[in-house]
């Protein structure tokens, strides 16, 4: 299945780019996906446990994901 | 009820008009603007950058959460996006509210899981030329504190 | 630091202008409004008088009080007098800060104190013809409750 | 002597008048010149111990007057 990384901020810095597709086996977790992203050239300076939105809305790093997802990878957020 | 994340210079007036009501007693406007030092560092700018669809999604949650908890739904939330200047603000909460003390803790609840929860970044642009990600989450640095 | 008792209608954007500064990271704005509901009766209208001279005193004190105990002099206070409409602000408290919790923590104090000791007084003009004025330290009616 | 007693709002009502020249005794505090208010038509509307101000500040009702003091009778204050 795939599912549709979004990087933002200093994590976009970080890894270069905003947004990648990520293949992975059915029934893999947030986790499995941030791995993937760790592997990638400069995914070793993302922090051991970000946060993570699932389809706009923050998850846990167990969630199930499914094809079609939006994983996000947030990092601290400063609005305001 | 408005919340909107938008591209251009907010107007405080707009939202306290929209939370205008005879039935109520007060109003409350919080803006945040940009300041000119953070932790101890000289800053002339910042840019602001979002999860937009996620962080219009959070801002409707939390007036929604405040509207129920505190009872007004004269609730408007701005938050501008993009590069912003010294003074400028960056967002503008208006509540108002038949009785003060809740319109005042509805301002502070909208401010404080605004900044807690919706996906929204800044980069700082310093004098000396340099730019940096602003981490609340880090620890201060000696300078600032 | 400002505190004015005027005869004419209050513009709250004055009031943040003059509250601004790079220094500060937010603002905060107070807007008292005349309501069309007190203790269960249809208002139409209030008319605020005042012991100008010890009022404007008072209300020096309670900026200064609150310049010093929470760390900004970027405060600013309107009071109106006279014949109000519905809807019409009577008092409006502007206070910018470097951090927005005290900056919220002086604008609550101001106008908790104003409340509480600046010798202004409102005679409520009622939808059956009739005028009376505001005992604040009187038992709500039995209709209010 | 002579003090300048200053009626306010529901006070100024109950009196029919915003302002009253007292004669007082040298001494005399607060207390005897609210004495006196008290004494003229519709003064018995007055409360038992209304908030006073001398010469724009707020005072004890035994506090002494003297000569040319303003003593202001204030009703419960509803500014905001």
């Amino acid at each position: 299945m795939t599912v549709t990384a979004l990087l933002f901020a200093s994590y976009a810095d970080v890894l270069n780019r905003d947004r990648v597709e990520l293949a992975l086996p059915a029934g893999a977790t947030v986790r499995e996906a941030l791995a993937q992203l760790r592997a990638l050239p400069g995914g070793g300076l993302l922090p051991p446990a970000p946060l993570v939105a699932v389809n706009q809305a923050y998850a846990r790093d167990d969630a199930i994901l499914v094809h079609g997802d939006e994983l996000a990878v947030i990092p601290p957020v400063a609005g305001g | 009820m408005r919340t909107t994340i938008v591209d251009r210079p907010i107007d405080p007036a707009v939202l306290l008009a929209e939370v205008a009501d005879a039935r109520n007693g007060a109003a409350i406007l919080f803006l945040g603007t940009v300041r000119n030092v953070n932790d101890g560092r000289a800053v002339t700018g910042i840019e602001y950058s979002a999860y937009r669809e996620m962080a219009e999604r959070e801002l409707a949650a939390i007036a929604q959460e405040a509207a129920e908890r505190f009872g007004t739904r004269d609730i408007v939330v701005e938050h501008r996006l993009g590069a912003l200047a010294l003074g400028e603000v960056s967002v503008a909460i208006a509540v108002a509210h038949s009785h003060r003390a809740a319109g005042y803790d509805a301002s502070r609840y909208v401010i404080e899981e605004l900044k807690r929860r919706v996906p929204i970044w800044k980069r700082e642009a310093y004098v000396d030329g340099t730019r940096e990600w602003v981490d609340p989450t880090a620890q201060p640095s000696v300078m600032s504190s």
